[in-house]
């Protein structure tokens, strides 16, 4: 190796050390994007989204009034599903139930005999409450109100992506700091919004109204 | 194909006699080792001026101006008010400016530094003797073979306490 | 110390908590990887949102008042108690306690579940088991003798309740009820009913020209303070009309540090003075003033002018309220004063006053109690709510009278000097936790409802009681109710549905007292204060814990006394002469002995107390009541005797004492640096006369060299021009939000505060709703103090466990803090004024603190808030060091964090955390917001409801909570807000304006009305 | 050309000083190499010094662990011993740079023996510093928060902070300082790896030197690169501390905020570091037997120093006062009253005697000459500078605008402990320095020493212009 090519050669792996800090900086390494935990029941969102047309907020139902979103009650659950059980009663247009995921249901709402055969579904108040991972967090000191994002035309699929298809739902975005401000500092494109939920007559229609823009003061979200 | 020849010298006169020699015989191709450096040989020698300083003031140069720039970008970047100064302040950014001016320019005088010494170096054997590094002075002749022989004789001449040859 | 929360949610019943909203848990951590768990309701209840705040109305029963308080409850957790604005007495206001009752509610040291002895101690055990015990020992009782040695004890009432414990115990057959309140002033009920046939009267201060009180703490304790409070800061707001008020007194407590002047009397002498008072006016059976003033020791020129004064001034108000043996006499006096002086009717309102606080016994019931469980008369006793043992003199032997009867059952929440004494514990509801009744004033009742499911494992004492009538025919028939609600209702004037109707605002019309009050014959004479020693002790309420019954709230004991700034002590206060006599230094400590007993604190020297007088605060010594109560100070009724007034309350002032200084030296846990301000005009006032004049009263400071400025009048320019105007470049940046005419519109905001001192009188009710609100943690609790040295062992030696051992180190978190200065009286001998100033983040134009903080933690919002953004703080606390006002707080131990010793919401405090305000880990900045989350809540309401922000339509916590209405919060760049207004007063000025730091937050100057001054 | 050496007089100016007691290169090489041998006292003090570095650091975790509320704070003092530390240890550092950079610059003869142990104080007293702010920190996992690096919160920090200032200015100066170091012991490293007999440290030399050869057009290149890093170093190093008192100086406490600032504490942290310097040199010339090398011309040379930068920060203190009075701003005459009539009394006198009233003693020749006083006196300027951080930063905490936040203020253990430590840190570098690398620069002493000559031998040495002197008169080279 010659003299000359060899501090070349230092300087070169300096830079390149530099440069990769900064590239790991900037690549967000701290989220926690494509976390798909197991869930205790096996809620299949394409089937009721995709297949049965039900909307967001019938379960998620705090989501255009709260900054919470809501999380389905039991008993929505078994609004339908006291009928919608499993392997007995069919549903019309609906050829391949997940009986497992539904069982999985039944385990909290149900008795079960030491076959593991389904028995009677208890009163309401001797349900238990199903253990639901959390997927989408944002730190405590971050206040994400919802009822402002989706009351302002964002459609869920922006932030959450393709629920819908998801057989099991996984963290969409990123989540960070730099993914929201974008947002808020370059404006949600309603088109753009209307795409990701499959709306493509409606983003086309879109397609000309003008990015809405939110403050990105530090204490709109933190304080 | 070029010979070295390597003498080493043990008085500095001696040294200085040996380099005028060289010079008068029209060996251009050498170098000085000593110890300590010594204004008798740069007389000598008359080498011309160091370009470090180039490396210093370009380094320099783009040290304040990255100082400056990154303080005024990043305060626009997001503009946050903080104790009712305006928002690119130019006044404290130039304590960035200055210090990165610093920062970069010495190390750039630095780096300057190994480039026209050419360090690091990965051998150091060739055209050169530990003694160099202890008490004595010396010089590394390159010639061609066939004027070996006279090189050799001006050094001796000079006063070298020994000459030997390099591979 | 703390207990680690549960991990697992507890779930008892199915509407129980917890929707997807987690606790407020502690922020500021790395903690995203966890995994965490969503827990969703069972069946959604109806009407509420996950999120989002519901309101409850309900009665506050913390003390006899019964204010009304609307309970914030969020996702099944009530987490702000705040005044109910419609309720006739507090008006909206809250005093500190009665929003320390969330403290109650969630105390860690509460009763899980009902206890049965066990040989010693108290062991958990099941409702039924404890219910059956009882059950069987009340039949044993009845068998024996009828069941005319069951009693019942229970604290202050104000409503139904009585009745409805009267009605059980007859229905039993057994003994009588009692309702024991040693905060009662039970001496001035008894003289109201004699004079005014009304146990309080409603009192109009604005309406008085001349308010003399004489011993009477009407800001502190004595009555229905928010109510009085309210009256007194709209009197004094009247500014230059406003009433004179001189305060009579051998102690200048909070009230009487709200007097323009201070007649410092022996105590004992007050009825001298009441009766040459009564003479000046008139009224028969007055004295001279020669007597008063020999008897007092106020110089006779002084008492002439006051009793010229009150001549010449009507109508005037004539407050008698000391805790003398003849308490009631001096109130009668006053009264009579009154009567004469033609101020019934005017000032004070018979026909309005609070109706439903009469009722009430004090001690000498309970000594006659201990007489008769000492004699053996008594079989069972029923203990609810209070706690006797430590509030009733030993020398009534109330404790071994209970060591002398069988069975005892206590109700109380907490476990208590008395209910440690118990057999069995039957842990009532809280009563944020059960239904219930009050009739503040006449013809309205306040409705009680619980807010939220009980936190633990209790019931309501009146649901116990009907379930154990129901076990006995007889009782059964006379107790047909199915619950303690349905009895309620059932005496609900105007029934079932309007009941339901009327709780939406808790409030309803009519009256259910039944009772009837017949007038007490008042005895003539009383014991004369006796004794030996050269000094008078004088005994006092603590305005923060009461007689005791605060101390197991840390927002309580946190919470610095208005008088003297201690917190997590008990303290001697002694004449600074009297002191430089003894050879007393502040902190050494000072023995204080009576014929009954003795008590040591360390001293604290205050101008306020006449020399010849000592002062100890009641509340602190507590033996058994939890782990923020136990082992602080010392209880000051161990130096009283079993003397009390023509009430049958506990004579306070009754004993002639000796004073020694004791071994030992502690540092007082004082909030205070200087209570001097140097000349530096930073709570200002005025007189009278001056504001007459058109004068600014005291100039303000202008240095040489000071860059000159002007008023900035009303604040009326936003932000960025403030902030850019003169100093920035207006073209150079692009100023994004900051630019006035950002689509955003946060910059035409600037949101500002105006702090009137002629109405603050110090209560401090606004820190204690700051810390409510802010999740402030309390940091002087024993387990919360610092290393002392390298090595620990597991029992927690090396670590300062001294009570406030944070404060004395200055670490105390109130953003909001009522400085306390005093004006005058540096000879020690003459009077002096007081002048409170409430100091928060003054949210400055131009911060010092912002430019220096490196990361931007610390900023200017475009809407005038100076933001502390907690996740971005790295601690370098360079902010603090700029603020010229001190108001920013620093995380030194991990005090929101659940697994270190310094925990600050051990479990289930933690539950009262405010979800929409980050919980601080340790190293960080805190300081007051303004209450953003409030203003974020007010923009985000509008938004979902398409209109703008209204003015004046939501407030800070500090303000709302305010019993003076003396802070007003808004934008003050908009004239529709009150505050816009409010800065344009003549008496505005900002703290330290030569700093140049354009304040957001204008005090408007005190106004002072010396004697001789205009009227 | 007649001769231009002076005879040596003991008290003559501090250019032009001799070594009468050194002949050759050979010895210079031998008798500094020879210094780098290991004894028993050394791994003594090198076991002390890195238990308490270790006792220090794990006060650290523990601190770290439980909450800056073991410190000894007591708000509003919410600055104390490892802000005061930091100061102090970042003054420290100034001398070295004064020594090898300014007096380089002003061609002080006398620098030449004692500049590498300065400039190795300093990167160590440098890199103590940089510590303290850290430790000082309520989050110290997130102090990389302050240094501009791209981030996915597209936030960056505020270059208007004077913390982020000393970010850069401390940042850039423990660089520019390990780096003059560093070149500086390039030509003594290619010494040691030409003398070394053992092959794995030969080899190791041989890669730290870099394969420095001595020759001349390196000695050309590096003699200008020394130049102009003197040159950068010396605003830099009166940039450093005047940064470090613009942390003071930007707020509006009273008794910081003052334009006097940033002269007061550069002069401040020079006199502190020569103090420092004495501590090391005094032990070290004695113990390594380098008294003909390190004379003691040298010590009153640098005496001369400590006395003049010790008069301006007398100067500085009495200026203070006198401009509080001036002033009549309340504020800052009740500050300074307290300071040294009030509450922190003592503090402030130990300040005034340590740092004004005992260096005047140097007046005295005899005093100067002696090592012994030099080393007690040199101790207490270090305790009377550290003191003087602490009367700037306690006591102008303690006593603000608002009495009522009146406080005082009491270190505790974990301080104490971190404080010692931070000499433990300190020590065990410097300590690790003298045993392994040449503690003086053998170069550059080779440079007064004489060189040997055919003729004959004659005194030598630098002007004070800083030429070298003529070794005869007939000066090979001059001679057309």
């Amino acid at each position: 190796m010659s003299r000359r090519r060899s501090w070349a050669l230092a300087s070169g792996f300096f830079a390149i050390a530099v440069a990769a800090l900064g590239l790991s900086a900037y690549s967000g390494a701290s989220s926690s994007q494509g976390f798909a935990p197991e869930q205790p029941v096996n809620f299949p969102h394409p089937r009721h989204v995709k297949q049965l047309g039900m909307n967001c907020l019938y379960c998620h139902y705090a989501a255009n009034k709260s900054p919470d979103p809501g999380l389905p009650a039991v008993g929505t659950c078994m609004g339908c599903h006291s009928l919608v059980a499993g392997p007995r009663q069919p549903i019309e247009g609906v050829a391949d139930r997940d009986t497992a995921a539904i069982t999985q249901l039944y385990r909290y709402v149900a008795t079960f005999d030491s076959s593991g055969r389904r028995g009677a579904i208890k009163p309401a108040d001797q349900w238990s409450a199903i253990p639901w991972v959390r997927i989408h967090k944002v730190p405590e000191y971050v206040h994400f109100p919802h009822m402002r994002h989706v009351n302002a035309g964002v459609t869920c699929q922006t932030c959450h992506g393709p629920v819908p298809e998801m057989q099991r739902v996984y963290q969409y975005s990123s989540l960070n700091m730099g993914w929201c401000v974008n947002c808020h500092v370059q404006g949600y494109k309603l088109a753009d919004g209307l795409l990701a939920a499959g709306d493509t007559a409606g983003a086309r229609a879109a397609a000309n109204v003008e990015p809405k823009k939110a403050r990105y003061d530090c204490a709109v979200c933190h304080y | 194909m070029t010979r070295g020849l390597i003498a080493a010298y043990h008085e500095l006169d001696a040294l200085v006699e040996g380099i005028e020699a060289l010079q008068h015989r029209k060996f251009t191709k050498f170098t000085v080792y000593t110890p300590t450096p010594r204004h008798e040989i740069e007389h000598a020698i008359k080498p011309p001026t160091s370009k470090i300083r180039l490396f210093t003031l370009i380094g320099g140069l783009c040290g304040v101006t990255f100082g400056y720039w990154i303080a005024i970008w990043t305060s626009d970047y997001w503009p946050l008010v903080v104790g009712g100064k305006a928002i690119a302040s130019w006044i404290p950014y130039t304590i960035i400016g200055f210090e990165v001016m610093v920062l970069v320019g010495a190390l750039s005088t630095v780096y300057g530094m190994f480039i026209l010494s050419r360090v690091p170096k990965i051998t150091q054997t060739m055209g050169f003797d530990p003694r160099f590094t202890g008490g004595h002075y010396g010089i590394y002749v390159e010639t061609s073979p066939e004027r070996l022989k006279e090189a050799e004789a001006t050094l001796r001449e000079s006063g070298a306490v020994e000459v030997t040859n390099e591979r | 110390m703390s207990q680690p929360p549960k991990t697992a949610v507890k779930r008892r019943d199915f509407l129980k908590v917890l929707g997807s909203t987690g606790a407020a848990a502690t922020a500021v951590g790395c903690s995203q990887e966890r995994v965490e768990q969503l827990i969703p309701y069972l069946v959604s209840p109806d009407h509420t949102v996950p999120g989002v705040s519901t309101n409850y109305a309900t009665v506050c029963r913390e003390c006899a008042a019964a204010c009304g308080v609307i309970a914030e409850v969020r996702d099944g957790r009530a987490i702000k108690l705040e005044g109910n604005p419609d309720h006739p007495v507090n008006h909206g206001a809250l005093c500190a306690k009665g929003q320390s009752a969330l403290q109650g509610l969630y105390n860690p040291d509460r009763y899980r579940g009902p206890m049965i002895r066990q040989g010693d101690a108290l062991a958990p055990a099941t409702w039924e088991a404890a219910l059956t015990l009882v059950r069987q020992r009340l039949d044993e009782a009845r068998a024996a003798n009828g069941g005319g040695g069951v009693r019942f004890v229970s604290q202050h009432e104000n409503g139904s309740f009585g009745a409805f414990v009267d009605q059980w115990m007859s229905a039993g057959g057994f003994g009588a009820h009692v309702a024991y309140d040693p905060e009662a002033d039970l001496a001035a009920r008894a003289a109201n009913q004699a004079e005014y046939g009304t146990p309080w009267p409603a009192l109009d201060f604005s309406a008085a020209r001349l308010i003399v009180s004489i011993g009477a703490d009407f800001l502190d304790g004595w009555g229905a303070s928010v109510a009085h409070q309210l009256s007194f800061a709209d009197a004094r707001a009247k500014l230059g009309d406003a009433p004179r008020f001189v305060y009579v007194g051998a102690r200048r407590s909070l009230t009487g540090l709200n007097a323009d002047e201070w007649l410092a009397c022996r105590p004992g002498s007050e009825l001298a003075i009441a009766n040459a008072l009564l003479a000046a006016v008139g009224g028969a059976g007055g004295g001279t003033i020669a007597e008063a003033a020999a008897a007092s020791g106020v110089s006779e020129a002084s008492l002439q002018r006051l009793a010229d004064e009150l001549r010449a001034a009507t109508p005037s108000l004539v407050l008698g309220g000391v805790k003398t043996p003849d308490a009631h006499l001096v109130a009668q006096a006053a009264a009579r004063i009154n009567r004469a002086a033609g101020n019934v009717g005017v000032t004070i309102k018979p026909d309005a006053g609070l109706a439903g606080i009469g009722g009430a016994v004090g001690a000498q019931a309970m000594a006659a109690l201990a007489t008769e469980m000492n004699a053996d008369a008594v079989r069972v006793l029923f203990v609810r709510g209070a706690n006797p043992v430590h509030s009733v003199p030993k020398a009534a032997l109330f404790a071994e009278g209970m060591a002398k009867v069988p069975f005892k059952v206590s109700f109380s929440s907490y476990p208590d000097e008395t209910s440690e004494l118990c057999d069995v514990v039957l842990p009532d509801h809280h009563g944020l936790e059960s239904w219930g009744d009050s009739e503040p004033v006449r013809g309205t009742l306040g409705l009680q409802q619980p807010v939220m499911d009980p936190v633990f494992n209790t019931r309501s004492t009146g649901d116990v009681l009907l379930d154990l009538a129901r076990s006995n025919g007889a009782m059964a028939s006379r107790m047909p109710w199915a619950t303690y609600r349905d009895f309620i209702m059932s005496r609900y004037p105007t029934g079932r549905g309007a009941f339901t109707e009327a709780l939406a605002k808790g409030l309803g019309q009519g009256s259910s007292l039944a009772r009837t009050v017949a007038t007490p014959t008042l005895a003539s004479t009383a014991t004369a204060i006796a004794g030996d020693g050269e000094f008078f002790l004088v005994v006092h309420p603590s305005p923060a814990l009461g007689a005791g019954a605060g101390a197991n709230k840390p927002w309580l004991q946190e919470l610095p006394d208005p008088v003297s700034k201690i917190a997590w002590q008990s303290w001697v206060e002694i004449h600074p002469s009297t002191a430089a006599r003894l050879g007393i230094a502040p902190g050494d400590h000072v023995t204080v002995t009576t014929a009954a007993g003795s008590v040591t604190a360390p001293a604290y020297l205050y101008l306020g107390i006449q020399p010849e007088t000592v002062a100890v605060a009641l509340g602190q010594g507590h033996a058994a009541y939890g782990r923020y109560a136990q082992g602080i100070g010392v209880n000051a009724v161990d130096a009283l005797g079993a003397a009390y007034d023509g009430g049958g309350a506990l004579a306070l002032s009754q004993a002639k004492a000796q004073v020694a200084k004791a071994a030992g030296h502690s540092r007082l846990v004082t909030v205070e640096g200087s209570a001097r301000q140097h000349g530096r005009g930073i709570a200002r006032a005025l007189t009278a006369a001056q504001l007459a004049a058109g004068e600014t009263g005291e100039a303000h400071h202008e240095f040489i060299g000071d860059a000159s400025h002007e008023f900035l009048p009303g604040l009326r320019a936003p932000v960025a021009n403030d902030a850019q105007g003169d100093m920035g470049s207006q073209g150079s940046n692009d100023k994004g939000m900051y630019a006035p005419d950002h689509w955003s519109g946060m910059a035409s905001r600037r949101w500002a505060m105006t702090i009137d001192l002629a109405r603050c009188t110090g209560c401090s009710a606004c820190v204690t709703a700051c810390y409510a609100e802010n999740n402030i943690p309390t940091v002087g609790a024993r387990w919360q103090g610092r290393s002392l040295r390298p090595f620990h062992t597991a029992d927690g030696a090396g670590w300062d466990t001294t009570p406030g051992a944070n404060i004395l180190k200055g670490r105390e978190m109130a953003w909001l803090r009522i400085e306390r200065y005093f004006e005058g009286g540096e000879d020690g001998a003459s009077d002096f004024e007081t002048r409170f100033l409430p100091m928060l983040c003054q949210h400055c134009g131009n911060a010092p603190c912002e430019s220096v903080c490196p990361v931007f933690a610390t900023y200017h919002a475009p809407d005038g808030l100076n933001v502390q953004v907690y996740n971005r703080c790295v601690g370098t606390r360079y902010c603090s060091n700029g603020c010229p006002y001190k108001v920013r707080y620093f995380n030194w131990h991990g005090y929101g964090e659940v697994d270190r010793r310094q925990y600050a919401f051990p479990e289930p405090l933690h539950l009262q955390l405010n979800p929409d305000v980050t919980v601080r880990g340790k190293g960080v900045m805190e300081k007051c917001s303004f209450c953003v989350q409030r203003i974020r809540d007010a923009e985000n309401v509008a938004k979902l409801e398409n209109r703008e922000v209204q003015p004046d339509e939501f407030t800070t916590a500090c303000a709302q909570a305010c019993p003076s209405r003396a802070i007003t919060f808004g934008d003050a760049a908009n004239e529709a807000w009150s505050v816009a207004r409010q800065v344009d007063d003549p008496r505005a000025y900002h703290v330290f304006e030569e700093l140049n730091t354009f304040t957001a937050v204008v005090y408007l100057q005190k106004v002072n009305h010396p004697a001789g001054g205009t009227r | 050309m007649a001769s231009l050496v002076q005879p040596v007089r003991p008290n003559v100016a501090t250019a032009n000083i001799q070594l009468p007691g050194v002949e050759s290169y050979e010895q210079v090489d031998r008798e500094i190499a020879g210094t780098l041998v290991p004894t028993r006292g050394w791994f003594l003090l090198l076991g002390v010094s890195i238990l308490l570095f270790l006792w220090g650091a794990g006060t650290w975790v523990y601190q770290i662990y439980w909450g800056l509320g073991n410190a000894g704070y007591n708000p509003p003092v919410m600055w104390g011993v490892y802000i005061i530390t930091f100061v102090f240890w970042v003054g420290i550092g100034h001398a070295g740079t004064l020594i090898s950079a300014i007096l380089y610059l002003f061609r002080a003869g006398f620098r030449t023996t004692i500049y590498r142990c300065a400039e190795a104080m300093t990167v160590f007293a440098v890199m103590t510093a940089g510590l303290f702010p850290i430790i000082h920190i309520g989050r110290p996992w997130k102090f990389f928060w302050l240094v501009p690096y791209p981030n996915w919160r597209l936030i960056w920090p505020n270059f208007k902070s004077p913390l982020v200032w000393d970010v850069f200015a401390i940042s850039t100066y423990l660089t520019v300082s390990a780096t003059f170091l560093y070149v500086g012991l390039i030509p003594d490293l290619a010494v040691l790896r030409d003398r070394a007999t053992n092959p794995f440290k030969k080899r190791l030399l041989a890669v730290m030197s870099l394969g420095w050869r001595n020759s001349e057009p390196e000695w050309r290149h590096f003699a200008r690169m020394y130049l102009f890093l003197a040159a950068f170093s010396t605003p830099l190093v009166l940039s450093v501390h005047s940064v470090v008192s613009f942390d003071f100086a930007m707020a509006l406490t009273p008794g910081w905020h003052a334009t006097i600032f940033p002269p007061y504490f550069v002069a401040g942290a020079i006199f502190s570091g020569i103090g420092m310097v004495f501590t090391i040199i005094i032990p070290i010339r004695k113990f390594f037997r380098l008294q003909h090398i390190v004379t003691i011309n040298h010590l009153d040379a640098a005496a001369k120093l400590a006395l003049f930068t010790s008069m301006v920060v007398g100067c500085a203190y009495l200026i203070e006062f006198w401009v509080a009075w001036y002033s009549a701003n309340e504020f800052e005459q009740a500050y300074f009253w307290n300071r040294v009539f009030g509450q922190w009394w003592w503090a402030a006198w130990i300040m005034l005697t340590c740092n004004m009233i005992f260096p005047l003693s140097l007046f005295s020749q005899k005093l100067r000459r002696n090592p012994t006083w030099l080393f007690i006196l040199s101790i207490l300027i270090n305790i009377g500078m550290w003191y003087e951080r602490f009367v700037i930063i306690v006591p102008s905490l303690s006593h603000e605008f608002e009495p009522w936040q009146w406080s005082g203020y009491l270190p505790s253990w974990v301080d104490v402990s971190i404080l010692a430590g931070s000499f433990g840190w300190f020590f065990m570098w410097f300590l690790l320095f003298i045993k392994n690398l040449p503690v003086i620069a053998i170069a550059e002493v080779k440079e007064i020493v004489p060189p040997r000559l055919r003729s004959h031998q004659v005194p030598t040495g630098v002007d004070v212009a800083g030429h070298h002197l003529d070794y005869s008169p007939e000066t090979p080279g001059e001679r057309d």
